[in-house]
Order: C-alpha cells, then structure tokens, then sequence
C-alpha cells in the first residue's frame, strides 16, 4: 500500500510537470493528501486482468485507487496526455478511461452518473451469482447530486453488492461541505436508503482498508450495499489554476500535519516492518516507474485526426466532411 | 444464470397469437418481438417501473414476469435516471437491458444519463451499450401535455443513438427484435394511439424475422407527390392519399421513415427523383422537427429534383393541450395533409 | 376538517360518477382514505386570497389539502372537466392548476419536481423576510427520485421555511414501497439531509395536523425545513382503470376499518363535539356543494381550438398552422 | 428586500471598465450586463456552484457576492436540477433569478425542469417564467465530450424557451440585459474561447442599452452569398468572407443570429432575396444541427429565391474529441467556410 500511495503522488507529480511543459492540454487534478482513502479502500477489492474480478469505478482524485486495482501510471500518462495508445484512443479527457479486463470503468464528467452505472454492474453481478463486488468513488459535492440518490436507492433496494465511497475532503471546487449538505457526517447518508454507513479516517490507510473490507464482505455475502465515508482533506486547489484562496491556511497546516503517506511512513517504521533505506527505495521506484511511464508516453503519438469520425456507432460509418472531399460536393454524403 | 428462475407460469396468451395464427395489434406486436427475444437470449432482461406483476401501464409485459421471472423482469424505484444508468452498467456486464418508460415523458429525466453516458460508451472506450429504451409516446389521447409528449427531437441530435418509432404491428415486432439485437442504444417510440387500433391488426410471419434499422418503407407508391411521415401520421396520410386519389386524380407515394436516426436520405432521395414534390408531415412540434433535418439532407443530395419548396404538417409549437378542442387544434388533421399536398401539386 | 374530508370525497365521486358518463377525457384519480392526511397537514397553513400567505404544492391524491388551503371544488372540476373556464384555460389536466393569489401552486406530472421548486418558492420567502412557509406534497414513490433529493437538500442547506410532507400509502401505482426505498420509515429520509424527520399516523386528521403544525411553526420560526411522513393507505387503484388486484384483500379491509373520516366521526361523536345530526348535515352540504359545483362546470363551455397558438410567450404571437389559412401558403407563416 | 445585506465590499473592477472608457473584452461585458441589471433592480439574484466566494470558475461574478451580499449570490450545492427548480420558485415569488451552470453541459441534469416546467410555466397558468440559465459552452479548447458541448439544440424543440447565443462583446452585454428583462425562461450560451479573447475587446456605450432578443445582426453586408451563423463561428465566417474577397472576389453577407430561439427568418430571408445563395455554418454537430430548421423555414419563405442548394458546413456527428488532433478535425474550420463558399457561388 505504501508503494501505491507513493506510487500515485510520484504520477501525479509527474504529471504536474508535463502540464507546466505544455504536453497536457486539459485539466490537471491532484488527489494529494487523498491517497491512503483512495488506497485503502481500493485495496479492499479483488484484482484481475481477465475481467472476472471486482469492479470500480474512480473519479478524478482516485489516482491510488486506479493503481491499486490494477491500473498502470502509462494507462493514466497516456490518457491526460491524449495519446493514440490511450485506452479511449485519445478521444476522452484526464482519468475517463476504461479497461474491463482490469475491472476499471472511467467515468463521465456529470457527477453522480457512475453510482447508477455502478448499481447496475453490481446488480448484473448478483443476477448471475458471481459473487463479484463493485465499488464507486464520489465527493462530498457528488452526494448532492440527483443521480447519487436515485442510484444508491436502486443499489440498496435491489441488494447489489456495491460500496459507495464518499470522499469527504472538506470542499468541492470553492464550496465547502456546509455548502452541500446540512449533514455532519456523510455518512449519515446510508440511513435514507436503508443501509450501513460507516465513517473512516481517511488519512489512515490501514484503517480504510480495514472499513472498506467490511463492507466487501458484507457486499459478497449477498448482504447487500453499503456506505463508507472516508473523511479526508483536498490540499491543492480544484485544479491547477486554482490557488484555492478560500482555504484558510490553518486548515491546510492542519492536514498536512496529517498527510497519510507520513503517517503510514511512521507506521511502518515505528512497528518494524520496514526499514528507511527500504521505504526510501520504495521512494525511488515509485519516482522511476511514472518517469520511465511519462517517458514512454511522451515518445507516443497523438492519434490521426480524421479518425475523429471513426467509433460513434458499432456498424455505421460515419461520413468525412464534405468540405474536406477532394472535389466538395455535397451530394457525396 | 445461475438465477435462472424457475417457470412459474406459461406464455402469456397475448404474446401467443401469431403462433395460433391470429391477427395481431400494434401493442402485442411488441410484446411478442420482447418475449420471443427474452426466450432466444437470456441476456436479455426487462426493467422499469411496474413492468413486473402489473405487466406495465399499458400491460404489454403482463405475464413475463411470472414466465421469466422476478431476476429478468423487475420493478424498479420511480428513478428514470437511475435505473436507465443502471441498464447502462448491466450492459458493460454482458446484458441487453430493456428499459421501459412508463411514458416517455419520464425519459426527460434522464437525458443526461442517455446523452452523456450511454450515446458515448462506445466512443469512450467502454464498449458496445446494448441497451433498448421503450415507452409510449403520442397525443391525441387527451392526456395533456406530460403524457403524450414525442421524444425524438429531444435525442436526434445526439450521435452514438439511434431512434426507432413503427407505425405498423409487422414493423414494430421486427423493429424491437432488431434494436435488442442492435449494439447500440436505441430509443424506441410506441404510439400508445396504436396499441389498440383494431385495424392495424395483422397476421405476422410466423417465422423470426427482424427489420433493419435505418431503412424506411414505401407505404404506396406513387409519383406525383411524396410524403415522408412516421408514427401515426402515417395512417393520417395514408387517409389523404386515398382522397386525395379520388378526389384530386393525384398520385401520392408515401414513405414511412421507421427509424428516424440514422435518416434513411437514401429513399427519400431515390422517391424524390421520381415526385419532385415533397411534403413531411410530423405529429412532433413544428420548430426543430426533423422536417429541418430532411430538408437540409434533401438540399444537399436531392435540391435539383425539387419542383417545388419542400412543405410540412405539424403540431403547433405549442405543449400539448389536454382540452379536446385544443389538441384537435394542435395537432395535424387529415384536412391539413389534404391542404398541403394540393398546394404542392399546383405549386 | 370534517367538513373538508367530507367534500374531499364528494368531490371525487362526483368526479368519478363524471368520469363514468364520458364527461372526462384524461385520467381520474382517488384519494380514498387519504382524506385525513391531506386535511390534516394542510390544516397547519395560513390559507390567504390575496397571495400573502402560505403556499402548497399538491399532488393527484391532494384534494383534501386543495380544499383545506381555499380551493374549490368548482376550480377542481373545471379543470378536470378541461373548461374554458379553468385556471389553466383548459390547457392542462386534472389537479395541475396553479392559483397564486390562495397559495396554490399546481404541480407537472414528473415527480420530484416540486420539491425544488418549492425549496425555491420558501427560498424566496426566507431572502425577503416574509415569515411565509411553504408546503410540498409527494408519495413514497416520488421520494425515490432524483429531483426529490435535490430539492430537499436544497431546502435543507439553505434553510427554507419548508414543510415536506411524504405520503406514506402502500404503493405506488403496482409498486409496493419496500420496492421503491429499503428504509422502513419514510422519515428515516430526514437523517441525509441533516433535517428533523416525524412520522405520524396519517389516517387521524388530528394527529396530522398537529404533526404538520409542529413542523410549520419550526419553519416559520426560522429553523429550516422538516420531513413530516404521513402514514396512510390509498384504498382506490392508482387511478380509475386500475382494478389493484395486486393489493391483497385483507390489506385493503384492515385500512377500510381505520378510514380517516370514519375515525374523527367517531370522535367528535364520542368527545361530543358534534351531533349525529350536524354531521349529516355536514355531509349533505358536501355532497350538494360538489353537486352544484359539477352542474356549474358542465354548463361551461370548452375553450375554442383555435386559442392552442396563445399562452407560449409573453410577447411572441405564434402562427396558425399555414394549412388552415384561408389561402393556404407557407409563405405567409 | 428586509435581507439587503450591507455591501462589504466595492464594484469589482472587471464590471467598470465601460464606466472607465476602456474597451471590454467577452467575459467582462457580460459581467458589466449582469452587474447593471442587479444594481437596477433588486430582484435579480444568481445562484449556481462556486459563483459566490470564488466567483465562478471562469470569475465572471468575481467580487458579486461582496458587493450584493450572500443573500443575492449564492453557492449552490452541485444539483443542476435543484438549483434550476428552485429558480423557477423564485421566480413565482417575484425574483428574477440568473442561474450559472459551471459548465452548459452539466444543463443536461437540468433537461426535465427546464422542459417541462421552466418552459411551460406561462401555458400551464402558473404565470411567467423570468429566469435566465447562462453559462460556457463551446469546444475548442481541449476540454473534452464534457466541457464543451453546444446545447442549443437539446431546447431549441421546447416551445416556451429563448435562446441567446452572442458573439460580440457589445451583444452580450445588451442581450444579458435584454434576457434578464425577459418574461420568458431564457437559455444563454457563452462561448468560452470568447470569454478573454483579446482581439474582441470594444468600448461599449456608456449608456444603459440592451440588444433585442430575435433580432439577427448583419455583420458584414453582401451580394454573392449568405452565410448564417452565430457564436465563436461568426469569427470563423468574418476571416473567410476576407479571404474570399481577396482571393476570389466574393463578396460575402454574415448574419449572425443572436437568438436562435426564435430564429430572425425575415433577416434570413431578406438577405437570400439579395444573393440568392445561403450557407449555415455552426460549431454544433450535424444531423439536428440548427441549418435544419433554417432550411426548412427557407423552403416556406424564400424558396424561389434560391439559386443553389442550401449547404452548412458544421462539426461532426460525434462527442467532442479531447486530443488536439482530433478536435481539430472535428470542429469547421476555415478552410471548410472557403470551400462551401466556392462550392456554392459556383454552383
Ligand atoms: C453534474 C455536475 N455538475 C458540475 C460539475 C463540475 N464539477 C466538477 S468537479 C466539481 C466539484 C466536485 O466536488 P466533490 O464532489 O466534493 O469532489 P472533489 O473534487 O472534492 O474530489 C464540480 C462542481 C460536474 N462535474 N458535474
Ligand atoms: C418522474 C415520473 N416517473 C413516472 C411517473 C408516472 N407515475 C405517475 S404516479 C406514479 C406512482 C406514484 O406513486 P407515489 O409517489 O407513491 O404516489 P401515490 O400515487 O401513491 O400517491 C407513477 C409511477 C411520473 N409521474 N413521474
Ligand atoms: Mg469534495
Ligand atoms: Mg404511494
């Protein structure tokens, strides 16, 4: 877990400096901070490359729970990157990626969609007995969301074996969670559906894992959905060019105090299991492995442009412009 | 599936007709194309709201649930969104969901999740979406303006759909057969004015058959005028057409569109060629119908053919009025196609 | 209150015994047995004439609570009965009829949709000081709807003087309610928005309005929305086509024993605040009233056809359809 | 109002600069609109996400919230439909609300409220509807299949609706105006590539004015063809109408529409009985594209008058591509208005 966690800060980091050097054209989000939630929790799941294992669904500060399941640093590089190599072609923005084998499914921009897609998954997964389980990650500003309500309703009325992972990390863009909802706890959520809803500290990585193989195993059992909330904070604005002024700096001093791979870091050597020379390699791999991946990525092209009109429908093809014809004529098309 | 339920009940008689070689109406149609899919694929399953042990508002699923089981057929919470998005989910998991709308109306509700999530799964990387959305759609029922609202013009300008809306028992069955068969999402409208019209009953191949999407079907051939429609105007046309035979001599051909998305040009072009008259008569409101996007289609495959400015019949840009004296007037009549088309003709 | 659920029910059977004769062209909904909740809750209002006092929102099984807040049943039939005279001018159906200067504020058929927009509407009132509350109307199916989670959430962070009532009545349409939702309590759906929840036995219209009054006097006080459940039981089919053979007899004779009218006739009885003979005075004033009240509206004409092309803009006077010109040519739309 | 909050704060900079006499670029024109129209008349609020302390995620109401106080701008949680529905109350209540979407393609969310009741609100005798939905649209920027949709054509079908697409700085000031004094439920698009596009900056009057909402603006007057366009295109159309009176002698007319909802035919159709040749560019995807309509109409106003096909040249029917390359090609260029263009004068 250590290694994901550092492994997650290093890409994004990464990531961060192709941005500044111009190779990333759309937005650049950060998760530090939210690495042992996303970690933890994401650890909790079954891995598998051939598709038969759990499945989840992450947002844009889920860097560690994509790696932790089995995503790679050239799978999230390629992707921001909008390389022809990406798992989309280069036709879809940031972390909007999907790789079924792996139990990936990128989301769409609109928040709260994935929680109904993710009921559905889930709910897929209990009508055929597979014994599967489906995570999906959203914000304290995702729960306001219509469609966060209709889907984890139809999550617990059916029973699926789903976890709903809230993401309480104090604001969403400018607006703090007082903002959003009257509720202290997000937790308290689960209670209109009928269903388990647990808080976690959301710094501690241990104590994720922990929470959220509860309520796996709940989730396998065929005991249904649940809710986990894991309370943790966003350290870097919105997005890049967010100087998140309305952060009061006491509250940023606060959770730095607090920052989860630190905490894991102390862990790890106040209980002997591992040494400093050891984490500091861990350190230097995690650093190595999104270089070499940024590397790779870099050297890649961006896709043809004419293929614009390719993958819109399984068995129709798509017509050019008429513009772009040899001889522009309309009656073409 | 290991959920596979067992059997508690038989085929439900209405699904069965066509088998005992009877006449079948525009709402068993469906159901026998929805049934006979349920039986041949086990993938496919049936979800809405009391589409299970009510069979639906309009009953076209009554007794699949009993037959197929509580696991295919279910229930859901009053959350158009939410288990549209669902259906989406159970796609990417090797199911054909069939969603139905209670009306269509209630699909507004989704929009997003339709538009952003299921139009673009493909194109995203996340694969084929083979996911049917069906409902009733249709005025003229005096059910105002939230009941019989017309859904196409709310999806045609999304790539990655495509729409389906049959006028008749044998296009319907075959339809709803090929868009469960179809990989992609496919909205597919349902006249609830035809559900039960006794004289659209036919006997349907008994054989399995499907209609391709995209093709439309000369309903009459004719070559003085043609006129594209679709849904239950093409029965209204074809009411005119026979007047406007006997009491005009004119030759009307008519084409029903059967899919409005993707546009069959290709007939309407090759129809064109042959009237040089061309009138599109649509029940939908008039602004931003898809007369427009025939129009801008026969401009560029077809604008030396036109011997006259393409005209149309439509709703009034108006919701729909629940009065019977108001939907009468909002809605195109008989009157109107009659009026129109002879306007062309002398044009 | 008696005299309200009396003609409540009158109402709509005279509507029903319309309906029968071919008189309505749309569907016809019952409220049978959920007389006393709708009375009840509405009870708690500051009814008005003039647009200065409390507001509702209602849905199709809301008669009671339309009448408790000053409509009438003639504006009930009209509307019904698609009269030119009709607050809306015969243009929309059944229940959806708006009536500003009383508080009334008729509904769309899409559910959820009223709860914003009377989180909007309290919204207003707390912005400008106006000491008004405002109350919304909405079945256990409706509260699985996005919109309902949203407005709510809405009316809950923004601490509007809003009283949500859910009708807690078995079904929605086919659909029972541990089918729509997996909470027991329908005021559990309080605790996610971090709001008061109270459920209360909607067939005892004292009951309910002490309950509804309870929750007015907090949002009046300043102290935000509230969710008010009202227990009850629909004892009609959805609507008249609906022969509800998928309610179990027993179900529906358990509740027929506990009607809402019947229930406070006893009670005014027993606590010998009335006598047999004032109630049924009472109730053949009801059933006169309604009477006069159908006489009046189907002596009303139908608006005229051609006024479809009014009421869309303001300012923009829509064409007739060019077929119907006396010259017909396009050219002149 | 009793909650007039003292304003803690001074007029944010951006909104002065007419007042100062220095030329105004996009995004501050539309400020300057919006903030004249609040100081004006006080029941005018704005609500959405962010829009308060942040001032929106592209500042345009940076410094609203200090000036007018919380009670009249106010972060909203993340809930398009809540936050739309709740407008709509208000504005029963006597408020004219400006709700910002963060992005127009989060409107999807919104779809149901804004159709079927912000629209319907007058027709359904609930009274007028004063509410303005604005926001950024428009690709281009990298942004991706949701961070750049055009939205017009998702309510151009809904009778009841305006909608405002603006591309000068001076016509988004005065068509703000003009929404915000409107009875009528208004969307209103911004292009964001416009919003800090230095080459736009103008210095507006300095008195109150606002621009008609239906009218179309000739940008540019000419004899040999018509195009008709709006938005970031209407730029597009400007450089090839200069190319092609360079490079071919064309002389080129540019309405810009304004307001598609409802589209300004008569502009439209008197500019066509001049040049007799028409071309509809829109950034907009194809198939349901605006051209449609347009088409349409001009086959019933002004069909005579045609010496040449209707062509558009528009996007392609596809999400919006995220990888400069592809969105490049997606996306009309100007290569493809000088094509068409020569397309059409030498037909
Ligand atoms: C339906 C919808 N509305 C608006 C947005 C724009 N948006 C993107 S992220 C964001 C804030 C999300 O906050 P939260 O859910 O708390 O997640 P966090 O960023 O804090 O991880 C907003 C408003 C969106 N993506 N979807
Ligand atoms: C969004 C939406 N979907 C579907 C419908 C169709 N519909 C009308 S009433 C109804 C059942 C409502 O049940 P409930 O909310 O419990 O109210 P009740 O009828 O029991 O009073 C349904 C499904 C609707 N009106 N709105
Ligand atoms: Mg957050
Ligand atoms: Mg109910």
């Amino acid at each position: 877990m250590h290694y994901l966690m550092l492994l997650a800060r290093a890409t994004e980091e990464r990531l961060e400096i192709l941005s500044r050097q111009g190779h990333v054209n759309g937005g650049v989000y950060r998760s530090l901070g939210q690495e042992g939630a996303a970690v933890g929790t994401a650890y909790a799941l079954r891995a598998s490359t051939d598709g038969t294992g759990d499945v989840m669904t992450y947002l844009i500060r889920d860097t560690g729970a994509i790696f932790t399941h089995g995503g790679e640093p050239i799978d999230y590089l390629r992707h921001y990157l909008a390389r022809e190599t990406s798992l989309s072609g280069g036709r879809e923005t940031g972390v909007h990626f999907t790789d079924f084998p792996r139990g990936l499914v990128g989301p769409i921009s609109h928040l709260g969609t994935m929680v109904e897609v993710m009921a559905g998954i889930t709910w897929a997964f209990r009508l055929k007995g597979e014994g599967r389980v489906g995570m999906a990650y959203l914000g304290d500003g995702g729960s306001s969301t219509g469609e966060f309500h209709e889907g984890l309703n139809f999550a617990a009325v059916q029973e699926c074996p789903m976890v709903m992972v809230l993401e309480a990390n104090g604001y969403a863009f400018s607006t703090p969670t007082d903002k959003q909802t009257r509720v202290k706890r997000l937790a308290d959520k689960a209670v209109g559906y009928g269903i388990p809803g647990e808080q976690v500290d959301g710094n501690d990585v241990v104590a994720c894992y922990e929470a959220a193989a509860r309520a796996v195993a709940r989730a396998r059992a065929g005991e249904g959905a649940s809710l986990l909330e894991v309370v943790t904070f966003r350290r870097r604005g919105h997005a890049q060019h967010d100087a998140q002024d309305y952060v009061p700096p006491e509250q940023l001093a606060y959770w730095e105090a607090r920052d989860p791979i630190d905490r894991f870091r102390d862990r790890l050597l106040g209980e002997g299991w591992a040494t400093p020379e050891e984490l500091l390699e861990l350190e230097r791999r995690a650093h190595l492995e999104s270089e070499e991946a940024a590397e790779q990525a870099l050297a890649e092209p961006l896709p043809e442009g004419s293929t614009a009109v390719d993958h819109i429908y399984t068995d129709i093809d798509l017509p050019h412009p008429w513009t772009r014809f040899r001889n522009p004529d309309p009656h073409a098309l | 599936m290991s959920t596979h339920h067992a059997r508690t009940k038989g085929r439900p008689g209405h699904v069965t007709k066509t088998e005992r070689g009877e006449p079948v109406g525009f709402l068993d149609a469906i159901a026998e194309g929805l049934f006979e899919e349920m039986e041949r694929d086990e993938r496919v399953v049936l979800l809405g709201e009391d589409v299970g042990v009510y069979g639906g508002a309009f009953k076209l699923t009554s007794g699949f649930q009993g037959y197929f089981g509580p696991g295919r057929v279910f229930d859901t919470p009053i959350s158009e969104s939410g288990f549209t998005g669902a259906a989406a989910g159970a796609a990417h998991m090797g199911l054909r969901p069939v969603v139905e709308m209670q009306f269509m109306d209630f699909i507004s509700s989704a929009y997003s999740v339709v538009t952003n999530y299921l139009a673009t799964s493909l194109w995203r990387g996340a694969g084929p979406m083979p996911v049917v959305i069906r409902g009733p759609v249709g005025a003229g029922g005096r059910s105002g303006a939230f009941h019989a609202q017309s859904v196409e013009m709310a999806f045609f300008h999304t790539p990655g759909l495509k729409i389906v809306y049959p006028s008749t028992p044998r296009d319907a069955k075959g339809l709803v057969k090929a868009a469960i068969r179809d990989d992609n999402p496919v909205i597919f409208e349902e006249h609830k004015l035809l559900y039960r019209n006794p004289k659209l009953r036919e006997v349907l191949p008994r054989e399995d058959y499907d209609i391709p999407i995209g093709k439309a079907r000369t309903v009459r051939a004719g070559s003085d005028l043609t006129i594209v429609s679709y849904g239950r105007m093409v029965h209204l046309c074809t009411d005119a057409a026979e007047r406007l035979d006997v009491e005009d001599g004119l030759d009307v051909e008519i084409l029903d569109l059967r899919t409005l998305l993707p546009l069959d040009v290709d007939a309407i072009a090759e129809s064109l060629q042959r009237t040089n008259r061309l009138l599109v008569v649509h029940e939908d409101t008039r602004t931003g119908g898809i007369a427009g996007e025939i129009s801008m289609r026969v401009n560029e495959r077809a604008f030396e053919w036109l011997d006259a400015p393409i005209a149309r019949v439509t709703a009034i840009d108006s919701p729909i009025p629940y009065a019977s004296t108001l939907e009468d007037y909002f809605l195109p009549q008989v009157e109107d196609v009659i009026t129109a088309a002879r306007y062309l003709a002398a044009y």
